[in-house]
């Protein structure tokens, strides 16, 4: 029965863009039905248990974790990332902030935390659950990232420019496939994420849950992935080409309304 | 700490034009990226070097200068090894080919055969209803234009090295990057340009 | 395959063995229903061998499915005296998806996220009052979008 | 050793809505080579009653969601959802009616 799935026979062909795709598509009915009927509550329920886990040589849960509301402060903190931090110097995203707390406040190391950052169906990581219980205290949040310090104009900067760098071995750039309207791979409909009427509704539902794979999945992952298609060598976990990549994308959605944890297909 | 970093922006701002402060050089950028990868797998470092063409089209924001443009292009000419005779393969291995998306990445093993990943971007055989479009239609190619030796010649050649035909073409330099071997690339071109193939039925 | 390992026999062993609650244990599974290759076959080891077309049993589902690895289905019975709902999908390898027992408080109602193999019709048969009713309600499939 | 499970009951009009999530991996036969791993049974009560029994296959998605309706209800209700699986794995989850 599955075999089928795996054989990626797509029969629809849409040539609609994202936007005008959730009026219009055939497929507005059953994403929204699979998006209440998706078990992202219980990925929420882990992810809480882990964030209030005392775990590392410090033997301390992330309850103080300061995502840029201050200690412990949850409520919309993740609509209003990446941003500067002053502790580090850095533009981060939720997973780098995340990744930086287990490391101040835990005492852990990076490579034990990102020994494996990206899970699977039978076994998501600890980054993905914590990734989707942050980020559901941000639903209905105006999505808001930082865009004033220099470090932040910085970020967006680079990630402007990374957006059309052709590299890797197929030379590709993310507009080869991201720079043009109403273009499909495959049978996938490809949004333009230089726009923002294009990529708003995307960034206000990352993290996710993929239907396909039953799996989590986070922005980290989603430019990890990109690259891997792309044919370049692999992107580190949090460094500033991700994370500039991150920034731009979400400032381009700046004013848009947070709804995620979503599902995507 | 937020009143704090919001007025440096504001000194920053009035200092520096935005634009200027923040925009990086390509030469910054090369950097960045030599420090953000670490190789895997197959996928070594090399492949984050820019190389002329790479660069060239990112600078010029896929529209360089003519002269420039036809300069590279026959460089890029010039590292396709076109096979003596027929240009023509097994259209049924070049249908394999163009239909499977696997090769080249990170994780993938390198002593299995890679694919063309054709459909991903072109639309061919009515066979397959899955089918971007990124690049041109190719169905019916051959049934439209013959497959003459200068055709097949212009087929290997593009699958070969697309950028010695259109310098910033988004399509892969399979042959020159060795993503296909000279076997394969025959195969697809017999599969494009075969009567006998369905990308003509 | 786990038809032959016998669910009632592997609960007593565990039973035996003091692995599992004895409430467990008393769960019937009604293997020859969920073993059936066709939705006739299932439906009469269910004991609901012919059913009465009622548009008294509502499906609500999408008409068209991205992916059949997730497709949400909610059933609702608004047959008076409604005991049990049985969903089905006709074209999957093994048709029966679930079968639910309402008693007391519980109301005919159900919401369920299943598979699809392909597009097909899916089948609900209610049962009330000792008699046998059906619905049907087709959903497509669209298998397609394997990239990311 | 089970995954965990996440329930909701609240008041809507006249009913109780029951919205109860388990991690399961609800493995086929062709994505296990013939060795499939799902939930059977389910069970619902209410104050210690069982008001639902469920059989369920291997064609109920991965981590499962079911929604369930219960006549009237009170705050404070006691709910139950239990699960057994083919291979004897049991879970549970128990919440009050809000």
């Amino acid at each position: 029965m599955m075999k089928r799935a795996l054989a990626c026979a797509a029969v629809l062909a849409l040539t609609l863009s994202p936007a005008a795709a959730q009026q219009k598509s055939p497929y507005a009915d059953y994403q929204k039905k699979t998006t209440e009927a998706a078990p992202l509550e219980l990925f929420e329920l882990v992810g809480e248990e882990l964030w209030k886990k005392k775990q590392g040589p410090k033997s301390a849960s992330l309850e103080q974790c300061d995502l840029g509301q201050g200690p412990g402060k949850l409520k919309g903190a993740y609509a209003r990332l990446p941003r500067y931090f002053k502790d580090t110097g850095e533009v981060m995203d939720l997973e780098s902030r995340l990744v930086h707390c287990m490391m101040s406040l835990q005492g852990r190391s990076r490579e034990e935390i990102l020994k494996r950052p990206f899970g699977n169906a039978d076994k998501p990581s600890e980054l993905e659950y914590l990734s989707m219980y942050v980020a559901r205290q941000s639903n209905g949040f105006k999505i808001d990232p930082g865009t004033r310090h220099p470090k932040e104009k910085e970020a967006y900067a680079l990630g402007e420019k990374l957006f059309s760098w052709r590299t890797g071995l197929w030379d590709f750039s993310c507009t080869s496939c991201h720079g043009e309207e109403g273009k499909r791979i495959r049978a996938s409909e490809l949004p333009q994420l230089d726009d923002p009427k294009q990529v708003s509704p995307l960034i206000a539902t990352w993290p996710a849950y993929r239907v396909s794979t039953s799996s989590l999945i986070t922005l980290q992952w989603r430019m990890n992935n990109c690259f891997q298609q792309m044919r370049t060598a692999e992107p580190i976990f949090g460094s500033e080409t991700v994370n500039s990549l991150i920034t731009y994308l979400t400032v381009k959605s700046k004013g848009a309304t947070y709804s995620g944890p979503g599902i995507k297909r | 700490m937020i009143t704090k970093s919001t007025l440096g922006a504001a000194v920053a701002a009035l200092v520096l034009s935005p634009a200027a402060s923040a925009e990086p050089s390509a030469r910054e950028v090369q950097e960045i990226l030599k420090r953000d990868f670490r190789p895997r797998g197959q996928a070594k470092m090399d492949r984050m070097d820019q190389d002329a063409v790479q660069r060239l089209c990112t600078t010029t924001n896929n529209k360089p200068p003519a002269d420039l443009a036809k300069k590279l292009e026959a460089d890029q000419m010039r590292t396709i090894d076109f096979p003596k005779g027929s240009l023509m393969g097994n259209w049924k291995e070049g249908a394999k080919i163009a239909w499977s998306g696997q090769g080249m990445q990170w994780h993938e093993d390198p002593k299995l055969p890679g694919g063309g990943g054709c459909y991903n971007c072109h639309e061919m055989s009515p066979q397959r209803e899955a089918f971007g479009t990124i690049g041109p239609s190719l169905a019916a190619f051959g049934k439209k234009r013959g497959n003459g030796i200068e055709m097949q010649k212009y087929v290997y050649g593009k699958i070969y090295n697309a950028k010695a035909y259109n310098l910033c073409s988004e399509m892969p330099r399979f042959g020159t990057t060795n993503s296909l071997t000279e076997e394969q690339i025959k195969d697809l071109t017999a599969y494009l340009l075969d009567p006998a193939s369905p990308v003509n039925k | 395959m786990m038809q032959r390992r016998g669910l009632l026999k592997g609960a007593a062993v565990l039973l035996l063995a003091g692995l599992l609650k004895p409430v467990a244990a008393l769960a019937a599974w009604n293997k020859a229903a969920f073993s059936s290759k066709t939705s006739a076959d299932a439906l009469k080891s269910l004991g609901t061998p012919s059913a009465e077309a009622s548009g008294g049993i509502v499906i609500e589902a999408p008409q068209i499915a991205e992916n059949g690895a997730v497709v949400p289905i909610e059933v609702t019975s608004n047959i008076p005296g409604t005991t049990s709902l049985a969903v089905l999908v006709e074209k999957n390898p093994y048709p029966l998806v679930a079968k639910f027992d309402f008693m007391e408080s519980a109301l005919p109602f159900v919401k369920i996220n299943a598979k699809m193999g392909e597009t097909s019709d899916v089948r609900v048969v209610a049962t009330a009052g000792g008699k046998h009713y059906q619905a049907t309600k087709e959903i497509k499939v669209t298998i397609g979008g394997c990239g990311g | 050793m089970a995954g965990p499970m996440k329930m909701r009951a609240t008041l809507a009009g006249g009913y109780t809505d029951v919205r109860v999530l388990m991690t399961h991996p609800m493995a086929t036969e062709q994505q296990t080579k013939g060795q499939p791993h799902f939930i059977q049974n389910l069970t619902v009560k209410v104050n210690g009653k069982t008001v639902i029994e469920g059989e369920i296959s291997q064609a109920i998605s991965r981590n499962p969601v079911f929604s369930f309706r219960l006549k009237g209800g009170a705050k404070g209700d006691k709910i139950e959802v239990s699960w057994l699986d083919n291979k004897g794995d049991t879970n549970k989850t128990e919440t009050a009616v809000a």
